[in-house]
Order: structure tokens, then sequence, then C-alpha cells
């Protein structure tokens, strides 16, 4: 009944292609080891993409050294959609391939699974777009260089309600960043005095806008309040919004800057000029840094643009040099940790800062515009709010 | 031939443990020596082979077609976690939670899934699983939604075996659970039952006429099944100590019907080796090629499927044959 | 009212990609997962001509179709052919394969994020009736795909080749006792199939985006439409289509909150009660 | 006198056609009675009645005294109702041993059992195997039934309708597409099938017929013609003219 001949022949092959396997990975040197977890395959596949560019980027101006260390950049893909690979990735850099730090996770799941193995392993995890707020408190050894979701939604919302925006209408995507980022927004705006005109959450898998669209033309709004995830969703919710002429008929949009962020502005188009969001980096940002990273980053990479996911990247690797210049080249995750709490510097975004008690970023978020600046779409930064500590903490 | 001198041997030893599939289960043990790095890895193939050995006896031993039994694994992933992240971390707890969770739900949706054609069944599987996706991902304070179910505190394995870094718990945890239940499977495929199973694939018309029950049978294996796939679904739940919305998703449902084509349908074993060469070529792929490392899996899938039809069991099965054949001859 | 346009259109636009879908599977027996890869492909051509080689958008449709079935004949006289008589899941296997492997290919040539897509003039704003504002864009795509579905239903209904086509499926051995090609009736038929599903994806764009996850992204409702439009059948798929597209539209719109779940709800009750489909055969092979 | 099988204007129509109509027959228990007509007289329709296969539209099935009218076709199994297909439906797959197990299985309500293996229920086992012995399969009995001849493979068929313990058996025409050399041995099993089961035969081949049965019922579009002995059916005129006459003006 079994197939008894075919069992043997399957156990001799698995075992001829382990041995040879584990020959491979025996040798060790001494280079500094920074492990990434990211998403480079899947539907977040360009998040992985970005965040690598910037770390690279940070190698390639420093030498491809950190404290005198060379440095040795092990990326490894966790899809962004099934955490148990980001914890499988994790865990296999920390044991196997003996990093002294942890870095990347795209993705709030991902970086959730993989919190208890920098606790076990006592290794710094460095986390660089993840954006729900509880992620710090998830171990100690958490470090986060990106930014908040209520860190971007507090100051678009006090910016709206400052700038003569009484009525909103807020629209955002069924799930659990879309219910934090609507709860935040609700509560900022109010404050300040604004009103909330109505509130819908779209299905997450949604192709189609228009009967939002047609609601909100209806109730007329001074703004809407958007957040879905970013990508086609953005694109086509702009592209009804203007199909259906309610810019026309004097209804704005405000929005977390995920929505317009360079890696998404073309496919939006011009559809998105004029649209008002928050976010903590922009291609066009003028800063001696910025200018500096942008050339960098066009000269590695001309086909894609530099945005703010690659900039978290670039400060990750950042963070790392200064706090290991602090210890003086100990990487012992008690003194990295010590050293880096409290560690401020100027990034291409501009002045940052890792807030000493809940090891998370402060920075300053700035409100910009949809423009067109020399033939290109831009986020041109035009307000901005200094030193934005996550609200989304106690 | 009379009576007395009939050979009945072959039906009575037919399920009797054949030296190569003792060698075969002894690869956990040689992978964990060999492997102490990739035991996460490991854990996660046990597991993976668990949940396909779920799909193997609905798909392989009673022809019921699904793209959803994502459904089963999710639930009993969620059941398990949240039982856990309530207080009560005991792992074999969270196993009989999902277990009987999962088999609640199989026995309800199987009177859905016995009637009409293979792709009625698709859809209808898949509808069910794409229902309970958006349901969990609608409680977002009960299952934490897309950002997924925190809190999950694993009290040790029998009191003793703390669930660490290395995995070294989980695994033996995942390998000892897999070996139960593919015992448990082999037994049943080999019972009466498992026998009215393979007449019911190889001829569904037939049966009523000997007077077999075949719906009850169908809900009784599909309820089996989906037992299988939440506890499965619970392992990798408690050894991950987290469980996000994708463990109800389509691809998961998708990924492990190929994983199930790929080592062959319709013999335990090409279930449990499907999920050995596809994680494996995953992993492998991913780290040397971590953007576009599905463009070699897929062209792995279409390679398999052209020349290696019904499987790496079939494949091994025709190999096996042309060397029994040159054995034969030889003799 | 206007719901019940924007349904009709997302319906139509449904339709485009599913019903090569339907004629795969049912005319041919062919389970081809792969079928939203073919329209990814369609998408990425037209965005290609549009951006890149400044074909107006109006020739970029019929030259992407084409393009895209000839991509189909390749592949169906190369792979496809060799699996006409494997079984349904080494059909989803091999397809499935194909799906990962045109990801990642698209993935490196285009980059994983977005295609942008600029529409002429003419096809973007509105056109306002009382009660009834209409995007000019989704009628265009209303009458397209009209027009098609009636072009379909004669060639199959009507034409020498639609009927050498169904006795082909029906029964390849006695299709070829009379005569027929049967392996150039299936090449055709498959070319057809991927050249709607290239024109679909090209429309598509506008709607539904483009990136390289879009074979797998909306798969599940070309199936849906399949299965509940019964396998095979045009007018099934157009029907299914519109009721699928009307009732997500229209469930997203007035419920909210369950919206998504009205489609898979539907679509279970309706295929426990008519398991082979609305229109489907009563045996579907 | 006691009857295995009765019917009571049992009917059966398919849109406008009527497949059956009104028949009311009566089988004797322990008879060989055979049920003869030519094609397309709703033969294969009125077994598909009589297993449960089909739902009449009017009348009643009654077996052994008990109205199975409403019983599907594994209930009605159980109460000692076993037929013969006359295209083969067995189990490629499976061999002998195990397909006619599996039948015995189902009789004895084993057909749960998930645990013990198949080769532990020494009974079901020892049950199958005698009733291969009886049938002469004891040589092809581990041998897969795909590799079988056709002859041997219609012994299959009753062997696996056997295995229910039948107290009716429906043959639907066992020598059908035998080859002439291989049939003297399938007619001398069905001969030698035991006096107590009722057997109901549905057949062309008059010497086969008249060789075995000892009652015998003429069924011509859908209804009963006339029924009678061999001897009685044989001279009679309107019978001679239904198969003659068909034969003239066909």
């Amino acid at each position: 009944m079994q197939p008894r001949t075919s069992i043997a022949w399957v156990t001799a092959a698995l075992a001829a292609s382990a041995l040879s396997l584990a020959a491979h990975s025996a040798w060790a040197a001494d280079p500094l080891k920074v492990g990434l977890v990211l998403p480079m395959s899947g539907p977040f596949a360009s998040y992985g993409k970005q965040i690598e560019h910037g770390a690279r980027l940070y190698l390639q101006q420093s030498g491809g050294t950190i404290a005198g260390r060379p440095v040795e950049l092990i990326v490894k893909d966790d899809t962004g959609v099934a955490p148990e690979i980001s914890k499988r990735a994790a865990q296999e850099l920390v044991v196997k391939d003996k990093v002294d730090v942890l870095g990347g996770f795209g993705l709030t799941p991902s970086a959730f699974a993989a919190a208890p193995i920098a606790t076990e392993a006592k290794k710094p995890m460095i986390v660089m777009n993840a954006a729900a707020s509880a992620i710090t408190t998830k171990s100690n050894y958490v470090l986060r260089v990106s930014h908040t979701l209520p860190q971007l939604t507090a100051p678009i919302a006090d910016w709206a309600v400052k700038n003569g925006i009484r009525k909103v209408y807020t629209l955002v995507a069924d799930f659990g960043p879309g219910h934090d980022a609507e709860a935040q927004f609700k509560k900022t705006f109010t404050a300040g005095g604004g009103e909330i005109v109505g509130e819908v959450r779209t299905p997450v898998k949604n192709p189609d806008f228009a009967p939002f669209l047609q609601k909100i033309k209806d109730i007329k709004p001074d703004a809407v309040f958007l957040f879905v995830p970013p990508g086609e969703q953005t694109v086509a919710f702009m592209k009804g919004f203007v199909e259906r002429d309610l810019a026309k008929a004097g209804i704005r949009i405000v929005a977390t800057g995920d929505l317009t962020e360079e890696d998404i502005l073309d496919a939006v188009g011009d559809n998105a000029l004029g649209l008002i969001t928050s976010l903590q980096y922009s291609e066009v940002h003028n800063s001696p840094e910025n200018a500096a990273y942008t050339r960098a980053y066009y000269a590695a990479y001309p086909k894609d643009r530099p945005n703010y996911m690659s900039v978290s990247g670039f400060d990750g690797m950042q963070l790392i040099a200064r706090t290991l210049e602090k210890t003086g080249g100990d990487v012992t995750a008690d003194k990295f940790m010590a050293a880096a709490r409290g560690m401020s510097w100027t990034s291409p975004r501009g002045s940052i800062a890792i807030d000493p008690d809940t090891r998370d970023i402060t920075q300053t978020i700035y409100i910009r515009k949809v423009e067109r600046v020399d033939g290109k779409l831009q986020n041109v930064e035009f307000d901005a709010v200094a030193n934005v500590r996550d609200p989304g903490k106690p | 031939m009379s009576l007395a001198t009939f050979d009945l041997t072959p039906l009575r030893r037919a399920d009797r443990w054949h030296p190569a599939e003792l060698a075969f289960w002894l690869l956990p043990v040689a992978a964990y020596l060999v492997f102490p790095d990739n035991l996460v890895l490991l854990t996660q193939i046990a597991i993976t082979a668990l949940f396909c050995l779920s799909l193997d006896l609905i798909l392989g031993y009673a022809g019921i077609v699904s793209l959803g039994h994502a459904a089963f694994f999710g639930f009993g992933a969620y059941a398990a976690g949240l039982l856990a992240a309530n207080g009560i971390g005991d792992p074999l707890a969270g196993l009989a939670v999902a277990a009987l969770a999962s088999a609640a739900l199989g026995f309800v949706t199987s009177f859905l899934v016995l009637r009409g054609s293979d792709l009625t069944r698709l859809m209808v599987t898949l509808g069910i699983a794409m229902m309970l996706y958006e349901v969990a991902n609608k409680l977002t304070d009960l299952t934490g939604g897309v950002d997924g179910l925190q809190g999950i505190e694993m009290t040790p394995l029998l009191g003793r075996f703390t669930f660490d870094l290395y995995g070294k718990t989980a695994y033996w945890y995942a390998v000892a659970v897999l070996f139960l239940l593919f015992w448990a499977a082999r037994k049943l495929v080999h019972s009466p039952f498992g026998l009215s199973l393979k007449g019911i694939r190889l001829n569904v018309a037939r049966m009523p006429a000997i007077g077999a029950p075949v719906n009850a049978r169908l809900s009784a294996i599909y309820t089996i099944g989906a037992a299988y796939a939440g506890i499965a679904g619970a392992l990798l739940a408690q050894t991950t100590q987290f469980v996000a919305l994708d463990v109800l998703s389509f691809n998961r449902s998708a990924e492990l019907m190929l994983i199930l084509v790929l080592g062959g349908s319709g013999s335990l074993y090409g279930a449990v080796i499907g999920a050995i060469v596809f994680m494996s070529a995953h992993h492998v792929l991913s780290d040397m090629n971590p953007e576009y490392w599905q463009f070699w899996l897929g062209a792995l899938l279409v390679v398999v499927v052209l020349f290696a039809r019904d499987g790496v069991m079939g494949g091994l099965r025709r190999l096996s044959h042309a060397a029994g054949g040159l054995r034969k001859g030889a003799r | 009212m206007t719901v019940l346009f924007d349904g009709v259109a997302s319906g139509m636009l449904l339709f485009l990609i599913s019903v090569g879908l339907s004629v795969t599977l049912g005319l041919m027996n062919f389970v081809n997962l792969a079928h939203g890869a073919f329209a990814m492909v369609g998408g990425y051509l037209c965005v290609l001509l549009l951006n890149r080689v400044g074909v107006p958008f109006l020739a970029a449709l019929p030259l992407a179709a084409g393009l895209t079935a000839l991509v189909g004949v390749v592949l169906e006289r190369t792979l496809y052919r060799r699996l006409y008589t494997a079984t349904h899941l080494d059909q989803v296997l091999f397809s499935i394969g194909l799906v990962f492997m045109s990801i990642a290919a698209a993935q490196f040539l285009f980059g994983a994020q977005q295609q942008p897509l600029t529409l002429p003039d003419f096809l973007r704003g509105q056109i306002s009736l009382p009660g009834l504002d209409m995007g000019a864009y989704r009628l265009f795509l209303i009458l397209l795909s009209l027009v098609i579905a009636f072009g379909l239903q004669r060639l199959v209904g009507g034409t020498r080749f639609g009927a050498e086509l169904r006795a082909s499926v029906d029964n390849p051995r006695a299709a070829r006792g009379v005569g027929i090609n049967v392996e150039r009736v299936f090449t055709l038929t498959f070319a057809l199939g991927t050249a709607l599903a290239g024109l679909g994806g090209a429309l598509g764009v506008e709607m539904l985006g483009l990136d390289p996850g879009f074979p797998v992204k909306y798969i599940v409702y070309f199936l849906i439409v399949v299965a509940v439009g019964g396998s095979g059948n045009i007018t099934g798929s157009l029907v299914a289509s519109l009721i699928l597209g009307v009732l997500d539209v229209a469930g997203k719109y007035y419920v909210p909150q369950i919206g998504a779940f009205v489609i898979y709800a539907v679509m279970v009750v309706m295929l426990i009660f008519r398991p082979q489909g609305l229109f489907g055969r009563r045996a579907a092979r | 006198m006691d009857y295995a099988l009765q019917t009571r204007n049992l009917a059966k129509n398919f849109g406008g056609f009527t497949a059956t109509n009104n028949v009311s027959l009566n089988v004797e228990a322990g008879a060989r009675h055979a049920l003869i007509g030519p094609n397309g007289a709703g033969k294969t329709t009125l077994i598909n009645l009589l297993t449960g296969f089909l739902e009449p539209t009017a009348g009643h099935v009654i077996l052994q005294g008990e109205d199975v009218t409403r019983l599907g076709q594994h209930q009605r199994v159980k109460r000692g109702l076993a037929r013969t297909f006359q295209i083969n439906r067995l189990f490629a797959d499976l061999t002998v041993l195990e397909s006619v197990t599996m039948a015995v299985n189902e009789r004895l309500g084993l057909g749960a059992r998930f645990w013990k293996p198949v080769g532990a229920h020494g009974q079901a086992v020892e049950e199958a195997v005698a009733l291969l012995d009886s049938l002469r399969l004891l040589d092809v009995a581990h041998e897969k039934t795909r590799s079988l001849a056709y002859g041997k493979q219609r012994l299959i068929e009753i062997a696996l309708a056997l295995a229910m313990k039948p107290r009716v058996l429906l043959l639907d025409e066992p020598a059908a597409g035998v080859p002439t050399t291989e049939s003297r041995e399938l007619f001398e099993s069905i001969a030698a099938l035991p006096r107590d089961v009722t057997i109901l035969l549905i057949e062309h081949d008059m010497d086969l017929v008249f060789r075995f049965a000892d009652r015998i019922s003429v069924l011509v579009g859908g209804a009963l013609l006339t029924h009678g002995t061999p001897e009685v059916i044989a001279n009679d005129p309107k019978v001679r003219e239904v198969y003659l006459g068909e034969a003239i003006c066909a």
C-alpha cells in the first residue's frame, strides 16, 4: 500500500542536501552585523526596497564601516503579510547569523511578532516603518526612527482647525490603523473646536470609491479627512474625487502624508494637486543634509524617488553609528540602549531625537501641499509642528 | 486456488510500518542536529505539514476540493491565541480548544460542501474563509484586526519545558503533535472508514448501492480535517505567540493546495514531503534573492507539473517502479 | 441612481476580465488561475504604450489586447497544451506557478509601485443628467463591454468557429472525427480569452490601479463571477458580473460596515441552491 | 403466498413522457423472476424506482411487506434489497478483496470504524473471502479491479451485491457485454446462487432467461403486458407479436 521504496529515496536526498548547506555557514568573521527584516516581496515590496535603499546609502557615505568595523548588512524578506516569517527571520538573524543589531519591520504585525526575540536575545531592534504606537512598549530593546500614526494625524487635525476648516467628514479604511487615525483626528479636531459632520469606514478591499464620494458630495463638508491603505486605493479615491467635481464644490482633502509620498505621487498624478498632508519628510525639504541625501539617492537609484521610508532606513543606520560612537564601539545591548536613549541628530528630514523614556522618535511634522515644482509633483512644506512626541502614548 | 491455501497477508499486513517509513521519521531528529539554528523554520515546516495533512484527508482521500481550508486553520489559531491571551496559557489546553472549535465549524459548514461540482466546492469554501476574514477584521477589539492579536503568553509545556528563543521546545512540541496526528491519520486511512472514503472518491455513485451513507461519511471526514487544521493553527499561534489576519487569508489556502499538489495528494507522505520541499525551497530561494524569489519558486512549480505529474510522490513512485523494475529484472 | 450606474460600470469591468476565464474554464475545461496575470500583462502593455511610446489611449487598448493574446498563444503552444488532459489540481498548480513568475517579473521590470495612467480628456469628468452623474469613463466602459458581450455571444452562438469550439470541448475525439482541427480551435479560443483579459486589464488600470500584486488581488472576484455565472456561459458571466457589481457597490454604500461581507454571503447562498451556477450546464465537467 | 417484492400502481414520468405506467409487479419469495421487454420498455427506469435511485411520480414499492417508497437507496439496501449495474460501477484502484470487504463492512455496520485496520476485522474479511470463493474469484483477490477482464468484473458486481446478504437481488443485464467465452462461468455462478434469495433478473439474453427463470414478466412501453411461467410466455401470441412485430417493422 505505502510507496515503500520512494520514501527511502526521499530520506536519502534530503539528508544529502542538508549536509551541504550546514558546511556553508560555518566560517565567521568579526564585522559589525546588522540584520534587516523587510517586506522585500509581496504587496508591500516597495516598503522593503525603499528602506534598504536608505540603509545602503548611509553605508555608502560612511565608507561601509561603523565605529571602525566593516558592516555586513543581511536583508531577509518576510513577504510583509505573514508575521511568523518575520519572527522566523529575526530568530535566524540572531541565532544563526549572530547579528549585533536587528532592524527593518515594514508593518506593525511583523514588529509585534519579532519584539519577543529582541527581549530574549538582548539585541537592539530598530523599527524603520511600522507605525502602531504600542510597538515600543512591547520590548525594552525596541527603538523607532520612523513615525507613529497618531504622531502624523494630530498635527494635520491641529492645522485644519486653525485654518478655517470647521466641518470635516472622515473617511477611513475599516482596519486597525484606520480606526486609530480616525480616533486621533476626531480627538484633536473636536478639541480645537472643529465639528465632525459625518464618518464612514470603507471596507479594506474596495476596488471602487464611487458611492462614498456621492455621499460626501451630498453632505458638502469643508474638508474630508482621508485614511486608506496607500497604493491603488489613494489613486482610485483621488480620481473619483476629481472626476465627480468635489474639488470644484470647494471640498478640500486633508490626510496623513503617506498618501502622497514620493513612491505613489506620480501614480496619483495631477489629481493630487492642492492636497494638504502631514509627514516628517518631503523630497523638497530644504536643508543641506537633504540636498546631499537626494543627490546621493538619485546617483544610486535613478529609477526611484527618495521617500520617507528610505530616510527612516538611512536614520536607522545613523542611529547605530552615533550610538556606537558614544559607547566607544561597545555593542552590548544594555549599553547600546542606554546610550541611544535621548540621542538626537540632524537627519535629511530635519532634527530628530529618541525620547529617553518611550524610546520612540520625537520629530518635526511638516504640513505640505502638493504642487508641481519644475515639472515634477512635490509635497511643498509650508508649515510645521516642531518636536512632536507620539500622542498615542500616555 | 482453494479457501485453505488463500494467502491473506497482503490485506492483514497492509498497515504494517515499512522500514523506509521509520527512516523517514528519523529525519526530524537528523534535522534537529544538522540545523540547530533553523529550529523556528523547521517548526513551521512541521506545522505546515500537519495543516497539509488535514487538507489531504479531505481532498486526497475524500475528493473534496477546498480553496478555503485556512478558515479552520485561522479559527483554531484565534481560538488558541485568545485562550492564551486571556490567561490560560497551557499549550495542550489550547490545542484541545482549537480542535473542538474548528471541528464544530467544520461540521456546520460540511453540509454546504457536500453538493455541487469541484468548482462550486472551491467557491463555497473560498466564500466561507473570506467571510471569516472579514469578521476577524471587523472585531478589531477582540482579534486585534490587521495589527494582530497581542499578549499571548504561553506557560511551559507540561509544566517543565519553556518556549525559549532557540525554539527547542516549540520544535519537539510541533514534531510530536505532527507525528501523533500522522499516526492517527494513518490508522484512519487503513481502517474500514478510510476504505469507504477511498470508495467514495473512486466511485461515489456506487456507494449508496452498497449501503454506505455517503453524506454522513463526507461530513465526518470534513470535520476531522477541520479539527486537524485547527490544531495546526493553534500550534502556529502558540509557537509564534502572535496571530494576525493572514492565518485566514486566501493566500494561505491557495499556497496549501499548492503544497499538497506539489507533494502529491492521495498519500499521507505526499502532504508532509510537499511541505518540506515547498518551504525549504521558499526559504533557500528567499535568502538567495529576497526580492524575486517568487519567480524561481513559480518556475519550480511549473517544472514539477510538467515532468512529475501528480507531485513529488507521483514522480518518486514512477522512479521507484522503474528502479523496482530494474531490481525485479535483476533478481 | 448613481449608485446603480456605478455598480453597472464596475460590473461591466468585472465581466470584461472574467469572461475570458469563463471561456477557458467552461469551454476548454482548463482551470487557468493565471488569468489575472494576463489581465496584468494587458495593463502594463497599455501603460507602456501610453506613457513611453505615446500611443493614444484608444489605439493602445486593442494593441495591448492583441499583444497579450500573442503572449497567450506562445504560452498555450508551449506549456498549456501539455496540460489539457491533466487533472484540475495539476492545472491549478501550474497556473499558480505562472502567477508567481508573472508577479516577480512585473516587479523586476516595472518596480513595485503603482503605475500612473493619464486618460485622454474626453474620457475624464462627468456627464450629469438630472439625478444621475455619469462618469464619462464609466459610460465608455459600459458601452464597450456591451458591444463585446454582444459580439462574443454572436461569435460563440452564431458562427462556425463557435460551433467548432463548442463541439471540440464537448467531445474532442468526435470533433477530430468530424475534421475539426481541435488544437487550432483551442489555441484560438485561448488567444480570445487572453485578449479579453488583456483588454479588461488595460481598461481596469483606471479603476482598479495596477501593481505587480494585481493577479492575486482580484482573482477572487474573477472566480466568483465564473462560479455564479456558470462556467462557459457568456450571458451567465454577464448577468453574474452585473449582479455582483451592483451588489458590491450598493452594499458598500448602504451598509458599509458589512459591505464586503455581502458579496461572499450572496455567492455562497447562490451556489448552495444552484450548484452549477445561474446558467451553467447541469453537469459542469 | 408471501411476496418478497411488490409494486402497486408504480408510475414515473419525465415531463410528458411516461417511463413507468401503472406497474403492479409481484415477485414471490425465493422466485427466479425475469423481467423482459424490448429496448426502451422502461426496464432500467423500473429498477431505479425499485432501488430508490429515482423518486416515483405515483405508486408504492413494497419490500417484504414494508412500504419503502420514501426511503433512500442505502436504507433500502440495509433492508435487504441489492442490485448490480448494467454498466460496471466498480472501484478501479481497489483490489477485488478490498472492494468486497468494504461492502461487507457496510452491511455489518463497520463502515465508520476508524481505528482498527481493515484486516483486523476478522468476521468481515472471512465473509468476503468466502463470497469470493463462491464466485471463484479468489485467484484475483489481490489484483486491482481495473486490471481484470470484463467478464470477471461482472462477477465482482454480483459479489458486491451479494455482500449485502440481500433478501431480494436485482440483476440488471448481468450478461451484457460479456464475451460468450466467459459467459458460461457467469451463468453457472448465477444459477448457483442460494435459493433463499429472491432474484429479479432483467435480461435480453433469451436462452439465459428461459434456462434460469421460473416466472417471467413482460414489460412494454413502461407497462406490464403479461406474466407467467416460461412455457406460457414462450407460446403467448401477444409476446411473440411484440418481439416479432418489432422485428418486422424495425
